[in-house]
């Protein structure tokens, strides 16, 4: 189908498995929705890995766990990032990244580093169908050594030095929501990251919804609608999309499942103990329904509780 | 040392020193940016003690938060908590290209003496490409570094390869080669203001823009000599060094409610209460029970329930 | 023309039979930009009779709004009813340039033979500073034909002066000068796709760009010299002239809902039922009463009423 | 007191009085928030007039009834405008903008056309502090006979036709909301308009809020705080700010309040009839709440109800 076809249907629903295979081909460039520790698609991150998916670009402001899985599962050959999440929690828990760019294990990995606001310009510009966008961030430090993309020259305005970054469109994103209807109108609630550009500047768009809702429910908080369905090629329903990360009002992450984060952290010490932790949660699991039958349906209840004694989305 | 000093300093950590200190630089009202760890610690402690009115901000789109718990990442659930505006990265970072951010908080890796600062990758003998050691590049620090209109950096000072005459990689613009050279570049932000450790305080000339040790805690007063040794190039001590206060009762009570856990403040994973919890409940042996995430919840839970109900500040 | 047919030209209004006509040209689940009065009012009718799920959107920021009521302009409250999405101008013609939004509805004073049009000023023996007569300008219309996969322009056809060879001023960009011009000049829209009218429906050759007269009503079959002597060039007629269905009667019942005080389809203003309660209730003795605004009030919300209770499309 | 100095203040409430007294001198440039009938600053015009303010220039996307206001009342010298109202509901009800042109009377005026997203791109660019934004909008077409701010040039990356539209930066901006705190976070429920950007390009920026409500109650519903403290010089509470125009969720205007605009076209026919009527509504009240005593407060409240039939702010 063309890029328009997808978006133009009434009822874009259909599985993880079934987006993945879809809108994800070896050699694409990728981003995600949210960032590091919020409405950040885990689930669809192991789905990837599952596809055994080669040879990805992955680009984004920021990039956290799910980066460190993706890049020990083979997938990811390019990383186009304003931030690699090396530690966490004062733990240093990142050579996998480290080991691909020196030692090619898995595979030879190419980085390119932005700022984060950078990135949010060259997202917008494709947002926006723009050639480039212009910013002041980064002006006098090294990025333009090594970043092949973005470009300085003096404006034609005030003659001063100005930074321009090109317009980047990824072929595919997938974002987290905590709401969407069948059509696509997708719902954020919380930090909106830089999902108001991205979710423009992809040229498909996946929503990775943790409930599935009537269009009714949706015009009740009309300004919370960040993703209206012309957007939208393809929408999946998976609860708990975000663990071990959190999501805003549905469940918290990180500290709320130190469980799972000593887990992660251990086994990801050694590149041995990574293809460990694959096997175990991700090749291990069918799917996210199987992931979440392994965490433990009270456990992850237990974090729902935890977020909504502070966060309560609006209903 | 004399005995006194030393038992005073051996009540904190180098941590627990550099975020009291560092909340300092904090002015009431002010609109303050902050990152994850200390640099997140040190805004909440400043709204908590000394500046309620602060307006804490996290990249991630949160404006005016409440400051409830030390953020492990700028999108941080506990962000979302009683904040006054729910937004975006781009909004947040083009109010800040536009000079709405008063002071911003970032960490370091490797600082030169006009307060530019690394945090991308040590290359050793390798190079950009292959590394001797990756890390995590910008993240929020390479556009507050550009655009705050002070820019705060803190961390725990190392003895080697921190305070370096050359950077491998310059990825956050300080003052880069002195004088007005910043402002030559066309930088929006007013650069560096302060480098916070627990070794001391050290700030920038007005003219050269070069740093110096303005400040030290009281025990480190006689170990001027020990701390330039610290440092690669020749480091300027001002004439007229200040005292640093010690951390003061009410901070103290902060850091306890702020970082319930004492991820932030204790170094090593293992001895953290949090990892005890699962340790001792059996998760090396792969064990995950119910009750591993209720204990957990209950940790961070009491320190949320009073900071929630208690009318700030403490 | 035969009594017959006279006899059923008779029953519309000029606008009415422009607003169904126009309302045709939208396929069911497109995106439709919409402006106000007669633009507004044909999104709304195709929504209502042939397309309810197209998403209906206007430049102050409603994207997939109801359509209860026709409205006075892009930011009618009505806009905001059961709306999916609230947001801004700079969104909404964000992803208009990126290409999302397939149909855009505008009106036109002066259009020239490859559909670029003048909104902005009447010359007449003055210029752009002081003309003849000054016009609204771009308003949505500059940016909509700029950017809009397929832009229709929507107006009453005039005999003199509308359908001109030069244009005073170029507001909205159609095809320039005709054949690749307008790609040439990096314009992302596709372009004029069709120019809807009481006295027929125009569109553009596929090479040349040229306006051509497509299709007439049943009543104006045999008046297109007549048409053409409305326009100053020499206006190209296609051999096979299709006849445009009269309005039908689902949308005639759309309009009676959409425009309960016949705004939009009775030109005079003293003639409006909501002007002759004004009129009759002693406006214009500079009387004032709330009975006025009650009855003004039923008046809208019947119609309003039935719309929000009734499962669309009637 | 320079720019800084009234946004850091905890209490900015003043009286609209005293709002446009400090912050619009003659000779400024300004713009208004929300446009033609949504959230447009009525009351806050009606009071330029009163303080008999000269030599402005508006700058804005799309100006109405209230800028035929301003015109007559001799305020405004130049427009720089997306659109000029100068029919509604098919009537024609401005010569006073071509009289101003044409005449010189009550003043002459200049104006300076461009399409409303070459306006907001202006505004964008002010508010991220860059010197220009870039567009497609408008290629081809005639503003840039006339217009002396926008330029063409080829991209630098695609060397394909581009419009630059350079920073536009308004010395104050006055911007009518449904609720904001005595702080300044402001929010909008509702259509935004261009004030995302407008509200971030203004050196000033005064907030005239329907509801005066407390900080908890702007933190229920987050996402629609548009406009953060930290943007904000002022604040001010005047009721129906917005007549005879309308604010969603609040009341209605226009077609609900078809009385005031049918006075209001017959009276500006003529430029006597115009003078009248600013004579009646506007030199006529003392501030907004004449004016609202004027209107009747009874009236006022079927306004209330008619929007309410339809659109509600969230409790």
């Amino acid at each position: 189908m063309a890029e328009k076809d997808f978006k133009t249907r009434l009822d874009k629903l259909m599985t993880e498995k079934e987006a993945v295979a879809t809108f994800l081909h070896d050699g694409d460039s990728f981003t995600l929705g949210g960032a590091l520790a919020s409405r950040r698609c885990f689930s669809v991150a192991r789905e990837m890995i599952r596809q055994k998916k080669r040879d990805l670009t992955f680009v984004d402001t920021a990039a956290g766990v799910e980066t460190t899985m993706m890049v020990a599962g083979g997938c990811i050959s390019k990383l186009r990032l304003g931030y690699f999440l090396m530690r966490t929690a004062g733990v240093k828990i990142d050579d996998t990244i480290l080991r691909a760019m020196r030692d090619g294990v898995p595979n030879p990995l190419e980085v390119e580093d932005f700022t984060q606001y950078q990135l949010a310009m060259g997202f917008m510009a494709a947002s926006m169908d723009i050639p480039y966008m212009v910013t002041k961030s980064g002006l006098g430090a090294d990025y333009l050594k090594y970043n092949k993309t973005i470009k300085m020259a003096n404006d034609p305005f005030e003659n001063k030095p100005i930074i321009m970054v090109p317009a980047i469109s990824p072929d595919v994103g997938f974002f987290c929501v905590q709401r969407a209807d069948r059509r696509g109108n997708a719902q954020v609630f919380g930090d909106i990251w830089a999902d108001d550009v991205k979710s423009r500047a992809c040229k498909h768009v996946v929503i990775i919804t943790e409930e599935l809702v009537s269009t009714e429910v949706i015009q009740k908080y009309p300004a919370n609608t960040l993703i209206p369905s012309y957007c939208v090629d393809a929408v999946v329903e998976v609860p708990f999309n975000c663990h071990p990360m959190s999501c805003y009002g549905c469940y918290g992450g990180y500290f709320a499942d130190y469980t799972s984060f000593i887990q992660f952290v251990l086994a990801f010490g050694t590149y041995e103990g990574a293809l460990r932790w694959l096997d175990e949660w991700v090749y291990g699991t069918e799917d996210q329904f199987e992931y979440c039958e392994k965490v433990g349906w009270r456990n992850l209840m237990r974090l729902v509780k935890m977020e909504r004694s502070i966060n309560r989305l609006p209903e | 040392m004399n005995q006194e000093l030393k038992e005073m300093k051996s009540q904190y950590t180098p941590e627990q020193l550099a975020a009291c200190a560092g909340a300092r630089e904090v002015r009431d009202g002010e609109v303050v940016i902050v990152g994850v760890g200390l640099s997140n610690l040190t805004g909440a402690i400043a709204k908590l003690v000394h500046a309620p009115n602060a307006i804490l901000v996290t990249e991630a789109g949160y404006i005016d938060f409440k400051g409830i718990a030390t953020m492990v990442s700028p999108d941080d659930p506990y962000g979302g908590t009683l904040c006054t505006c729910h937004t975006s990265l781009t909004q947040v970072f083009s109010d800040q290209q536009r000079g709405f951010m008063d002071v911003g908080y970032v960490s370091f890796v490797q600082i030169d003496k006009y307060g530019n600062v690394n945090t991308t990758a040590l290359f050793g003998s390798g190079d950009y490409n292959k590394p001797e050691l990756r890390l995590q590049g910008s993240g929020g620090g390479g556009d507050i570094s550009s655009s705050a209109n002070r820019c705060v950096y803190i961390n725990v000072m190392r003895d080697t390869g921190q305070f370096v005459n050359k950077l491998d990689f310059m990825t956050f613009p300080g003052f880069l080669d002195g004088h007005d050279s910043r402002q030559n570049a066309n930088l929006s932000g007013g650069g560096p203001s302060a480098v916070i450790t627990d070794r001391g305080v050290f700030r920038f000339e007005e003219e050269s823009k070069e740093m110096y040790l303005s400040e030290v805690f009281p025990w480190d007063e006689d170990n001027v000599e020990e701390i330039k040794g610290m440092v690669e190039w020749n480091l300027k001590v001002t004439e007229d060094l200040q005292v640093i206060d010690p951390p003061r009762p009410k901070e103290m009570e902060a850091i306890r409610l702020l970082d319930p856990g004492e991820t932030w403040t204790i170094p090593n994973l293992m001895e953290r209460p949090t990892s005890k919890i699962l340790l001792f409940g059996g998760l090396l042996e792969g064990k995950r029970t119910f009750e591993m995430y209720d204990k957990i919840g209950e940790l961070y839970e009491s320190s949320w329930r009073i900071m929630l109900n208690k009318r700030l500040p403490i």
